[in-house]
């Protein structure tokens, strides 16, 4: 399995972190993003998410090859939805284990800020007053 | 010539479509763009997006050749 | 439940986990300790912690309403293992939820920082070559 | 006064016990720690011990009551 994985099934994060385990690691960081209830003010009722599968997947394993040469990590994974999610599912997950914790940080915070800034994927909200619309990296609406 | 493209979020609802087949005389990405944009009424400005050919990232300025598939790049908002 | 732990046995992370589900989180950032095969370039075969458990406990609570004060998080929980353990096992747990992710990953830092600088629970590595030792908080012997 | 010990890693090793009742003249925590020290032999200098009475920091000035738990806290490893 590839370490950057874009999934239109729920993530199984126990087998991802199983991926990671590792004797030389003495550190986990994780990072899940969660659809979350609301955005800008508006209340949300769902998502959707869409992504150009290929160059999702390249720039998401470039992404993860780029956090383990600038920290000193063992391991590193990311898995993307895409498809319809409700509040509360698992969006995104990033797992980075490293011999300590300060590496194992500061490379999970690194990739999920890169994934949200370039890869190719897009989400909708749906709005309680019925509206939706897709957004920015920053989380503002496009137009 | 004849170009595949793809369209995700915000050039996906204006075109209606998820993707189409086009034949064109446009010679790189910009002009492949403006056509298109003429096509399907696009609001949204080149700078705002990227463009990738044949799934990988590629410049305005790239040569088209017959059969490339072309995907203009909305800002992203995975996460 | 109390929201920080010194658990004797297992930790129970999927538990963990729903106990920090909430609508209003759009992060998780967790942070897990693994027992790791080596330490300051010896070999480590297994570990013991010993804990000061009702100080420790108020000293743990008393650090995640410190992190509820200092960040706009929504929930955070942190267990803490005593007794045996082997490589790989999980020795500490921590999750944050929040709306946004920058809070979320600083809380979980300042959380796991001041727990291993301030919460009375000690660490004796038995080394490969049959010595063991109590450790300081840098990881580097007492004596 | 009969005062009530815990000892924990390099204290509990050198003390070759997890706690004991003593009974003691020492009217603060300093004092007691003096006694201890004597009667174990403990190689660890006040400056890197803190202290805890009856479940609580306290500073090494802490006047002692009967019954008082005391625990002299070696630098800690926990995570």
């Amino acid at each position: 399995m590839t370490n950057f994985h874009i999934s239109g099934e729920a993530i199984d994060v126990s087998a991802l972190a199983r991926r990671l385990a590792d004797a030389r690691a003495g550190a986990c960081a994780t990072f899940e993003g969660w659809v979350r209830d609301h955005n800008e003010g508006r209340g949300v009722k769902r998502l959707d998410y869409q992504a150009y599968v290929p160059l999702a997947q390249a720039e998401g394993e470039r992404i993860l090859a780029e956090a383990r040469a600038r920290y000193a990590i063992v391991g590193a994974l990311c898995v993307h939805r895409t498809g319809a999610l409700a509040i509360g599912d698992l969006a995104v997950w990033v797992g980075v284990s490293a011999a300590h914790r300060g590496a194992a940080f500061d490379a999970c915070r690194y990739i999920i800020d890169e994934v949200k800034k370039r890869v190719p994927i897009w989400k909708n909200e749906h709005y309680a007053d019925g509206e939706s619309g897709w957004l920015h990296p920053n989380n503002t609406p496009v137009e | 010539m004849t170009y595949r493209v793809l369209y995700f979020a915000t050039l996906r609802d204006q075109a209606g479509r998820d993707e189409e087949s086009i034949v064109s005389d446009a010679a790189d990405v910009s002009a492949f763009y403006e056509e298109l944009r003429g096509r399907h009424g696009f609001s949204m400005p080149r700078e705002k997006l990227r463009v990738a050919v044949n799934g990988e990232f590629a410049g305005w300025d790239r040569a088209l050749r017959d059969g490339d598939e072309v995907v203009f790049i909305p800002p992203v908002s995975g996460g």
